[in-house]
């Protein structure tokens, strides 16, 4: 590799020097439980409590005790549509989310439709949108619970949450969000969105891995998923992995200072990205919303050919993308978000995702124009779907 | 710990025999773009033997990866051994493939004979009395 | 403090500098997704395989793709038992465990018990011992997972757990066993104990906190606790900790090479403690098995007094031990192990237990029997049951 | 972190007042060691004011700590200001308690007033005329 590009963060990020540095001692002398009463616990306790503080801040939480810390952004989505599903059961069994959730919220839903609850998942437009009043008519007298992710991670596109947040209180149903892509990104406030539970996670801005967290409003109802001990209020029991909390809050902090620079400057990389790839690369289709989206997700769909050969040959050149979802890019399915948006399958089989990271500069966008049209046209020549349309073309 | 094996890559990254023969005696395509993998195999068939193998392939890099190798195998061999060509000894010689990627190996000996079969049918369709497998 | 002397490492073990070493390339440029197909992926995927293979080394697995990592001790044992469980709901609905289980394995039962499931709580012995004929009499044709810990994490009672196998399997009932105790301490072998899952934790071998395992027997089936992605085969989804598990993979194989060496000096440590304390101190009783116990527990009921007064004061001296079980001394419960081995409720009141690591020494003993007699005799001297026992001693 | 406030750590490290009245005029005990924590009061009264408050403790730091900071607050009061003492004011004056530990500083004010409680009705039934309210 002469350059070394990285435009994969969606998939992880690399830690800020000063999360490493507030996370060592924590790996060092200060490896006490937390719930030790002796001298041993003091200080692993007090992180803790620091860290809620600045996850909390970060978020907009006006209780630091809402906070439950999580292993991974699964696990708090996992938490949220089991937990909040369960402990409202009596009261109702259907639950109401968008076709393009991640994952982890879109199979807990499958797992309690076996336990007998059913859902309804409202469908997005051509950008990846969902209309809040799909989101009101779909629900139920016996809609419990409410889950739109607050950004998509894969196209970027924000939803109208505030919107549906109204359309659903207005119906008393609570709401949850899956802030995984937005939250240390743009400004997430739970209070102005006037969510119920909303799901962040560390590692997605420049924090580690093994540290997210599920905020819960107080008074909101959740049955744990992780039975046990009394870490966290009870409400998420297991030995909490303090170095990793720590990181999270030093970045949750960071996050939150420096927003405003990181977000301009990440959104004339992503612009510059948008407008140029596909002027370079004929047959390129932007995906996602042409305004609402996150600053740092340029996504594409390029044209008879499939990502996997495209990102390795880009990585043979330095450079490192991704396609599909980041996370679920070995799961070899069509990405049921571009499916959603009505993307014809061949066509989303050519995904392509820039995440963009606080380094990135206009000159990692040189060099991808520079590298990427030979690759797309080395692919295309190996192409049977090219060949397809080129005689097409000709015979047409 | 890259996903794929040196040879895999090393076919990935320079896939030999890509392209389309004009005059091909057979074509099979096998998969769907749908799908995720389109592979086209060209054959050129000479005393009952391949002569020349050609592919053009839309899919992961295994699935590229894959094409070459088997038109790699397959070129010089008769048409029954090539039709014993299995998807287990294409992904062998490619040093192995990660267990979500050795239905692309399936893929590349299916498109294989999909094009000695349009072969035969197309000699049976000649009248030359031999009939396809 | 003039002396820190750390007795607590049932509660939380110091990182090995092997470990933390091993772990920080991770933190640093080895940041990516291990599912990331470009090179950013390739450092922290073979990390992963690594750790898996010196996982499934420490205990014997035949196969590393058995081991799923898992963030902490509690969500292996809660996926163990809710994930056999429900995997075997057709087939019946009743649990065995002991009465001395983990709180993570004995709250999963009860939140299974609200879905149908019926379970029954095997009793113990004065010693904390388990007898073999009594799970086999608790085995129901309806029953489908049998849980017995290795040994227990408050009084170091090493179960007959090959023997409760051995009877399971008679009856054709899958065996899962809490390990957290003994992997990495004493040989776990899983061929030898005959069991089909097993759970262990890399924060009680010196390890960080944020990685455990699960191991499962290739063929059982098993339903995930996080539903999401692909990680982990599908079994546990969510980004993967990379770094806890690197380290987790280190000290899984140090502790496999230095086992026979470690458990001679936490032996040496141990007997000590369980000869010298009760001579120090008059009223004090050694609980756990005398010969069937792990060598780095020491375990003590003091009379008339309660434990948190002691570990208190104990720790203004600088020495750090735990009173019933580390994970739950917050929990204001008496501990539910000492009850189940007929400890009265108010001599259990003042457990003491010393969790002997790899630097404790026969010096600190001697630290312990200096400092200890002194607060608890203080202590005493304020308590009524004191009082009360030596007025009927005088009135006797 | 510590989990105690100094205040509490203060009191529970240097308890005063501990020890027992030989001659009380009222003694009370509540709890129950089974449920971790009894605590004993012992007073002496004098012209309707507590002269005098010892207290005998089995439980953790804060009951420990509570018992030491109740007996402060009540020495000097009057009969009905000390019944008036609540859990409250006590957690207040040890500079707060954890939220698990709150029992405490109930256990503490409970075991005060159970001793004025028995001073009233041993003085109710020496005839003085003055009865328990
Ligand atoms: C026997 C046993 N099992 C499970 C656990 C749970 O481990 P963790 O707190 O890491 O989730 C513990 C904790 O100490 C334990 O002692
Ligand atoms: C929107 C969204 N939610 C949830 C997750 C799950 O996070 P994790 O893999 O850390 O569990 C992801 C992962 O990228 C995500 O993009």
């Amino acid at each position: 590799m002469d350059r070394h590009i990285y435009f994969d963060h969606a998939a992880a990020t690399p830690l800020l020097p000063e999360v490493v540095d507030a996370m060592l001692p924590y790996l060092h002398e200060h490896f006490g439980n937390p719930s030790s009463l002796h001298a041993w616990g003091d200080a692993p306790r007090e992180a803790l409590a620091v860290a809620r503080a600045q996850v909390a801040g970060l978020v907009g939480a006006a209780r630091p005790e809402e906070v439950i810390f999580t292993s991974c952004g699964t696990e708090a989505n996992n938490m949220a549509i089991k937990g909040l599903a369960m402990a409202q059961q009596a009261r109702g069994k259907h639950i109401v989310i968008s076709a393009i959730e991640h994952f982890s919220v879109l199979y807990s839903v499958r797992t309690l439709e076996k336990r007998g609850f059913t859902a309804t998942l409202v469908p997005v437009d051509k950008y990846g949108l969902v209309d809040p009043q799909a989101v009101a008519d779909a629900i139920q007298p016996d809609t419990i619970l409410v889950s739109i992710m607050h950004a998509n991670g894969e196209v970027g596109t924000i939803q109208p949450l505030k919107e549906i947040v109204q359309l659903a209180k207005e119906r008393r149903v609570p709401v949850h969000t899956d802030a995984v892509t937005t939250a240390g990104t743009i400004p997430v406030d739970v209070m102005d969105l006037g969510v119920d539970a909303l799901t962040l996670a560390g590692d997605s801005f420049y924090g580690p891995k093994g540290a997210a967290a599920l905020w819960v409003k107080r008074g909101t109802r959740i049955i744990p998923l992780l039975d046990g001990g009394i870490q966290e209020g009870g409400r998420r029991s297991g030995t909490e992995n303090v170095p990793a909390i720590v990181g999270m809050g030093v970045a949750a902090e960071i996050a939150k200072a420096k927003m405003p620079e990181r977000i301009a400057q990440a959104t004339a990389v992503r612009d510059a990205l948008l407008n140029r790839l596909p002027a370079a690369i004929p047959h390129t289709i932007v995906t996602g919303h042409p305004t609402q989206r996150v600053p740092d997700i340029a996504s594409f769909c390029i044209e008879f050919i499939e990502g996997e050969g495209m990102l390795m040959l880009l990585s043979s050149k330095g450079i490192g993308v991704s396609s599909g979802s980041a996370c679920t890019s070995r799961a070899l399915k069509g990405s049921h978000v571009l499916e959603a948006m009505g993307v014809p399958a061949e066509i989303a089989q050519g995904s392509m995702l820039f995440g963009i990271g606080i380094d990135n500069t206009l000159v990692d966008v040189d060099a991808v124009i520079e590298a990427l049209p030979p690759i797309v046209e080395r692919l295309r020549q190996m192409s049977p779907l090219y060949d397809k349309y080129l005689k097409s073309q000709k015979g047409g | 710990m890259p996903v794929y094996s040196e040879k895999v890559m090393d076919n990935f990254m320079n896939p030999r025999n890509v392209g389309e023969i004009a005059d091909a005696d057979g074509i099979g395509e096998v998969g769907n773009p749908v799908c995720g993998d389109m592979m086209t195999f060209y054959i050129k068939v000479r005393d009952n033997r391949l002569e020349d193998v050609k592919f053009k392939t839309f899919g992961c890099g295994a699935a590229i990866a894959v094409s070459s190798m088997v038109s790699q195998m397959a070129t010089g061999m008769t048409l029954d051994e090539a039709l014993k060509l299995t998807n287990a000894s294409v992904a062998e010689e490619l040093g192995g493939l990660p267990t979500n990627k050795l239905h692309c190996s399936n893929l590349g000996a299916d498109a294989l004979h999909a094009a000695i079969q349009d072969y035969l049918k197309k000699k049976g369709g000649n009248g030359d009395g031999r009939k396809a497998e």
